[in-house]
């Protein structure tokens, strides 16, 4: 991995833009576009290139599968069970306002919660289903570059 | 059989009739039947028969009319029995006409006596 | 009476407890007090329908009590204790259960106010009764077991072709009697046809019956055909082609019983004989024939019982029914001989016995309706039934030359069955008055009147003389083993011959590619097997992108479809 | 808190398993997520059957998602209907799962049970979701929840077959294609009306009339469905599925995933489309009718030449749902009630029939009918679960497979049309056929030599029994299935405006 200190240099600039970049778009989902879907897969690419780089060993000591299928699954229970806690308060499955007193803040409560559930979900199943391709492949020694 | 079969049946239960299957038997037993025969046809004519048809008034109708169909349905059934009858294998094995009774079904036991 | 309960579900729910009952006396006492406790839930109730519900739309009643069911349901009842008690040696479960269900279903069918029930029970008569057959676990029994199935099953689905019908005919279903004309009501006769061993339709029984066990020919014996009649008696009464039908039915056995080598089947066609009576009784239709065609069945039902008993006795003794085998019996087994001798003198209609008392009342009704052909070919076919099963029947097992047999005495339930039997038929025949008082029919009749004494004495003593005569001049057959063409000949030969002759066709097709012998039948047996076998392209497993092909071939017509 | 639990009860249907699904995947070991999923899906259960009740008489549930007005928000909607649906997909559910320990413990390696039981509860998420909606790309939606986690599981077979590889290959293309077809038809109805609300597109599709858009959805829709609900001849994706799937998975896809479709297609045809225009009636008597009756025979017939018992079982419910279709396209009320009775009927009666077949590929490692000789003897009261499930598909009285076909029969001779009458009788009778080829491997055949074979579990048996006992219960007594299946199909027709109505 030493010599290919282009693409460690390359990628250490580009992986921490592109995370922040998912945050914002993440975050920003509630009243301009995007939201948990596209920000759960910029997050994963960041990933990914990582991995592109590093190597996939490399990627699963940071992600280990085990933890990503866990965050998967609390991904989903995050995004259902919010409809659950406004069903809870008495509201309908996903009715917001029952989450504030003000709805316009109630409303963006739960849209930021339920998006991060998402974003969460996409990005570790993004993450899960690469690793699973990807680990599949013959290991690529440093010589065959 | 083995033995006098007189000695031997004595103490069957059935003894009473021992005989009877004989030759001698059967003479006396169609004897004994052509009196009674005779007896019956004596006595439609000490009363009146009511009868539906006609027919019914021919002296001893009922007895010449059994004895008759009698005689005439067993020699029709000879004459049928040529064109009909076939060896007990016709219909092959694994029909019930071929095989034996499976012996888990009977209880066979020989008479002590 | 609580609510749905009938008959016919006590029977069931017995039948299910039956493997829970300790084999031996205890589960003998059983099921001979199961009959006991179905008569006991009918008798009494006043006429009417009972545990009636709609279903569907459709009136059900399991429950129609009146004279008619009432004097069958006890027929059967008694006889079903009689026949538990003949069994009671017999320690074969299924047949236990068998035997209660297939009871059952024929008490079901009789209380059955509706052609629906009467369909099931139907069905639960054959399904139940097969395995009296297959009990005997043989590959011939199972053989003809199937046969047997095959037509009882065939014949359940005529009748619910017919209920369906008649259903869309009158939107009734209740289960009167019926006029023939439509295509329904001859569907269900014919279904009630084959129950009945109408001529042509017969053969299941002289096929079946003596290939079941030593006891189930017994309960076989009772139940299927009686069924028939009383559903002909319920259903048809009066329709005149059943009197045309009931006199072939009762002089076409005949000639096979003289001339019958196995005891058992001999019994099948002379019990085939004396249904023709019923039937020309159910045809005539008068309030009298249809007493007399009841009494007749229920008198029958003992005394041809009476007669299976008797030479199932034999065979459980000696391990056969063949009348070559046999002879001389007399002399070990005579309380048997003796019983027999009353069962025949029952079915000679001999004074005194059950068969006299109602026979009679047939012959009397084709009498009183001046019917002669009737009444004339009835009295050749009463003779005939003294010749094969009144004299020679007996003649040939307990009599006749000596097979050399010395078997022991039959055992005790089987006397005592036989007993009771035999004492039941003297019964009804000494005490005719109270047996009338039991028929569907308020019509008085006295069957002890000086002339039809002494001209019944008369026939029975001078066929008995014509008998002995020609045992002596050899003018009836010899019994020799052998067995006697009847119409499972078609089935069993020409049938099974035609299929053979295609089999070989089609097998010869497929080695030889030059033989352009192609019938019609192998080729479309070919198509079918070549689309839908394994490998055929029905069955084949398909690529994904043929699959997709498939679909958007479907979907492109369907649009044109849906744009014409 | 009772009251919160009422009035969410459309939601909880759904949102039960979908909450539990990760779940039961974060448990992480085999046996307490088996527990954890049948605990579920007996709370499912009984979620459905409060909802049965509710609606049994009539009312209809309307339940708005996150409290949006109706036609702009996703609706779930109740009626007599798909309360009867639902009921069968939980119920199936809450039998399979007790039923699934075993015989799951025996197929899949025991790290991938967790995400097993996980895929089993999407899978129960996704056509619960189908059939309560009342939107219609929300039906697009759980048809692809469920759809791939059918995928998954049946996938999962590969561990005792990789053959089942391929097949979740096919069912995914094929699955995939249909999908697409529905989406598209859904969309052409959105361009014509704008909404995607199932009772709001009924009545703007009357409003906007006939036109080529409207038809080519018709047809998109049809043929979509068509594919899910395995319509001959698009049933090619099935047989292999269901034969290579994990026993416990063959017998709850056979009861619950083609009946959510054929509801789908019950609904859009009779609710959405409601025969305003006659095309719709021509296509589907013309296209449908004769599919299904070549379905009851050609399937039937192929049926009879297995060797493989699930495939057998997998061709005959092509035949059944060839019957299923075929009471739909009499566009009676009592055509209807056939079917929708018949739903029910094929459903209890065919997760019977694999379960009993993954009872003998448990004890006897084989279904494979040539190799079952004498198993009726080994294992007696598993093959009298098949003797008994194989009279109700050849629909013996007092089974529930004769009620569907009286059911059937009468409203084909309600029509006249007696020559379909006759095929479904006839079609009976290759039933027979086929199942008395099991019935006589299983009695009459000796046994392999050296082959050991015990009785199944009793967690086993009791299930299969239970589905066996239903078929003879509402054999004898079909008031409850009947009435329910009458009353759907009534509130179905009204819902229609079928054009010759009178």
């Amino acid at each position: 991995m030493e010599h290919h200190s282009i693409l460690r240099v390359v990628s250490k600039l580009l992986i921490p833009p592109m995370l922040v970049y998912a945050l914002y778009v993440q975050f920003h989902g509630e009243y301009s576009p995007g939201g948990g879907f596209q920000a759960g897969v910029v997050f994963a690419a960041a990933f990914v290139l990582y991995s592109l780089v590093h190597g996939i060993d490399a990627l699963t000591r940071v992600a280990p599968p085990r933890v990503l299928h866990a965050l998967a699954g609390l991904g989903v229970l995050i995004f259902a069970g919010t409809g659950v806690v406004t069903m809870a308060l008495g509201d309908a499955y996903l009715g917001y306002y029952a989450l504030g007193e003000h709805p316009q803040h109630a409303q963006e409560w739960g849209i930021v919660v339920v998006e991060f559930g998402v974003g969460m979900t996409v990005a570790t199943v993004m993450l899960s289903l690469f690793i699973a391709f990807a680990s599949h492949t013959r290991k690529l020694d440093d010589k065959d570059w | 059989m083995t033995g006098s079969p007189e000695t031997q049946s004595k103490s069957m239960p059935g003894s009473i009739l021992l005989g009877i299957d004989t030759a001698r038997g059967g003479r006396i037993v169609t004897w004994c039947l052509l009196l009674i025969c005779a007896g019956l046809a004596a006595a439609g004519f000490t009363g009146h028969l009511h009868g539906y048809f006609e027919i019914e008034e021919l002296p001893a109708f009922y007895g010449w009319f059994g004895f008759l169909v009698a005689i005439g349905l067993g020699i029709a059934a000879k004459i049928i029995g040529i064109f009909l009858k076939r060896k007990e294998d016709y219909y092959g094995a694994g029909s019930t006409n071929l095989e034996e009774h499976p012996a888990s079904d009977l209880g066979m036991e020989a008479s002590d006596a | 009476m609580p609510e749905y309960l009938t008959p016919a579900l006590a029977y069931v729910a017995a039948a299910l407890l039956v493997p829970f009952v300790p084999k031996g006396a205890l589960r003998g006492l059983y099921l001979a007090i199961v009959p006991l406790a179905g008569i006991l839930i009918f008798w009494g109730l006043t006429p009417g329908t009972y545990n009636a519900f709609n279903v569907m739309g459709m009136q059900i009643g399991l429950m129609r009590v009146d004279a008619l069911s009432q004097l069958f349901g006890l027929a059967f009842s008694v006889a079903a204790i009689l026949a538990a008690l003949y069994a009671w040696h017999l320690r074969d479960t299924i047949q236990q259960i068998a035997t209660l269900l297939y009871a059952g279903s024929a008490m079901g069918a009789v209380f059955a106010a509706d052609l629906i029930t009467l369909f099931v029970f139907w069905e639960g008569t054959a399904i139940a009764s097969v395995f009296l057959i297959w009990a005997r676990r043989t590959e011939g029994s199972f053989a003809a077991g199937m046969r047997y199935l095959i037509v009882q099953i065939g014949s359940g689905v005529i009748l619910i072709a017919g209920i369906v019908l008649l259903y869309r005919e009158t939107g009734s279903i209740a289960f009167t009697a019926m006029e023939l004309g439509s295509p329904a009501t001859w569907t269900i006769l014919a279904a009630i046809g084959i129950k009945c061993a109408f001529p042509f339709l017969h053969n299941w029984m002289h096929d079946a019956y003596p290939s079941a066990t030593v006891t189930g020919t017994v309960v076989l014996s009772i139940f299927t055909t009686k069924l028939a009649i009383y559903a002909l008696l319920r259903g048809f009464p009066g329709t005149e082609l059943l009197i045309y039908i009931g006199i072939a039915m009762a002089l076409f056995p005949i000639v096979f019983a003289l001339l019958e080598n196995d005891l058992r089947r001999v019994l099948t066609y002379s019990l085939n004989s004396q249904l023709g009576f019923m039937v020309v009784g159910a045809g005539i239709g008068t309030p009298l024939a249809i007493n007399g065609a009841a009494a007749h069945a229920v008198a029958s039902i003992f005394y041809q019982g009476l007669l299976f008993m008797s030479v199932g006795a034999i065979l459980f003794r000696t391990g056969t029914a063949r009348a070559t085998a046999l002879g001389g019996l007399y002399r070990t087994m005579p309380l048997t001989m003796i019983f027999c001798l009353v069962g025949a003198a029952s079915i000679s209609a001999l004074p005194l016995t059950s068969g006299f008392v109602s026979k009679s009342m047939i012959l009397s009704a084709g009498g009183y309706e001046k019917m002669f052909p009737v009444w004339i070919a009835l009295l050749a076919a009463s003779i005939g039934a003294i010749l094969h099963t009144g004299l020679r029947l007996p003649y040939l097992a307990f009599f006749g030359s000596d097979g050399g047999l010395r078997p022991k005495e039959a055992p005790g339930g089987m006397l005592a069955a036989m007993g009771l039997t035999a004492a039941l038929c003297i019964a009804i025949g000494v005490m005719p008055a109270a047996f009338y008082a039991l028929l569907p029919n308020d019509v008085p009749y006295e069957p002890y009147t000086f002339s039809h004494t002494i001209v019944q004495l008369q026939l029975v003593a001078f066929v008995a003389l014509a008998f002995a005569l020609a045992v002596k001049r050899g003018l009836l057959p010899k019994a020799e083993r052998g067995i006697v063409l009847d119409t499972d000949w078609i089935y069993r030969r020409l049938l099974s011959a035609i299929l053979g002759s295609i089999g070989r066709l089609i097998a010869g097709l497929w080695k030889g590619a030059g033989r352009m012998i192609a019938s019609s039948l192998n080729w479309g047996a070919g198509i079918v097997y070549h689309l839908h076998g394994p490998r055929g392209p029905f069955a084949r497993t398909w690529p994904t992108g043929a699959m997709v092909m498939v679909v958007a071939f479907l979907l492109g017509m369907t649009l044109v479809v849906t744009y014409i | 808190m009772m009251s919160l639990i009422e009035a969410n009860l459309p939601a909880l249907q759904v949102v039960l398993p979908l909450v539990a699904a990760p779940l039961c995947a974060l448990l992480g070991r085999g046996d307490r997520s088996w527990a954890f999923a049948c605990l579920v899906t007996f709370v499912t259960f009984a979620v459905s059957v409060a909802l049965f009740a509710e609606t049994y008489a009539g009312t209809i549930i309307s339940y708005r998602m996150g409290g949006w007005e109706i036609p702009l928000g996703i609706e779930y909607r109740v009626d007599r209907l798909n309360a009867f649906v639902l009921l069968i997909i939980s119920g199936s559910a809450a039998l399979v799962l007790p039923y699934a320990r075993r015989i799951v413990a025996a197929e899949i390696p025991a790290e991938r049970q967790p995400l097993f039981y996980t895929a089993f509860l999407l899978c129960i998420t996704g056509l619960l979701g189908i059939t309560i909606t009342g939107d219609a790309f929300n039906i697009f939606v759980f048809l692809e929840i469920s759809s791939l986690a059918t995928y998954a599981l049946v996938a999962s077979g590969s561990w005792v077959n990789k053959r089942a590889l391929t097949a979740a290959y096919n069912y995914l293309i094929m699955g995939t294609v249909g999908a697409t077809f529905f989406v598209i038809g859904v969309g052409m109805l959105y361009m014509i009306t704008g909404t995607l609300n199932l009772a709001d597109l009924a009545v703007r599709i009357v409003e906007h009339g006939d036109s080529s858009t409207l038809r080519m959805g018709f047809v998109f829709i049809l043929i979509g469905i068509g594919l899910k609900l395995a319509m001959f001849p698009l049933h090619l994706w099935l047989p292999n599925a269901y034969a290579y799937a994990p026993s416990a998975v063959t017998a709850f896809l056979a009861a619950t995933a083609t009946k959510a479709a054929v509801y789908v297609m019950l609904r859009f045809m009779f609710t959405v489309f409601g025969f305003d225009y006659e095309f719709q009636a021509d296509t589907l008597r013309m296209v449908v009718l004769p599919l299904a009756v070549i379905a009851m025979f050609a399937a039937s017939i192929v049926a009879i030449f297995q060797d493989n018992l699930k495939r057998m079982l997998a061709y005959s419910s092509i035949a059944q749902i060839g019957y299923i279709l075929l009471g739909l396209t009499f566009l009676t009320e009592t055509g209807l009630t056939a079917s929708i009775v018949h739903l029910f009927n094929h459903a209890v009666t065919k997760a019977a029939l694999f379960m009993v077949a993954g009872c003998f590929v448990l004890s006897a490692g084989t279904c494979s009918i040539s190799k079952l000789g004498g198993i009726g003897r080994d294992m007696p009261w598993t093959t009298a679960a098949f003797v008994v499930g194989g009279l109700s598909l050849i629909g013996l009285p007092l089974t529930v497979g004769f009620i569907s076909k009286w059911y059937l029969v009468l409203a084909a001779l309600e029509l006249g049309w007696w020559p379909v009458a006759l095929m479904i009788m006839a079609s009976s009778l290759l039933a027979i056929i086929y199942v008395w080829r099991v019935i006589e491997a299983a009695y009459l055949q000796p046994a392999p030599e050296g082959v050991v074979r015990k009785e199944a579990p009793l967690s086993m048996l009791i299930p299969t029994w239970i589905f066996i006992g239903l078929s003879i219960w509402f054999g004898i007594n079909a008031m409850l299935t009947s009435t329910a299946a009458g009353r759907a199909a009534s509130a179905l027709i009204d819902s229609s405006h079928i054009l010759w109505k009178e």
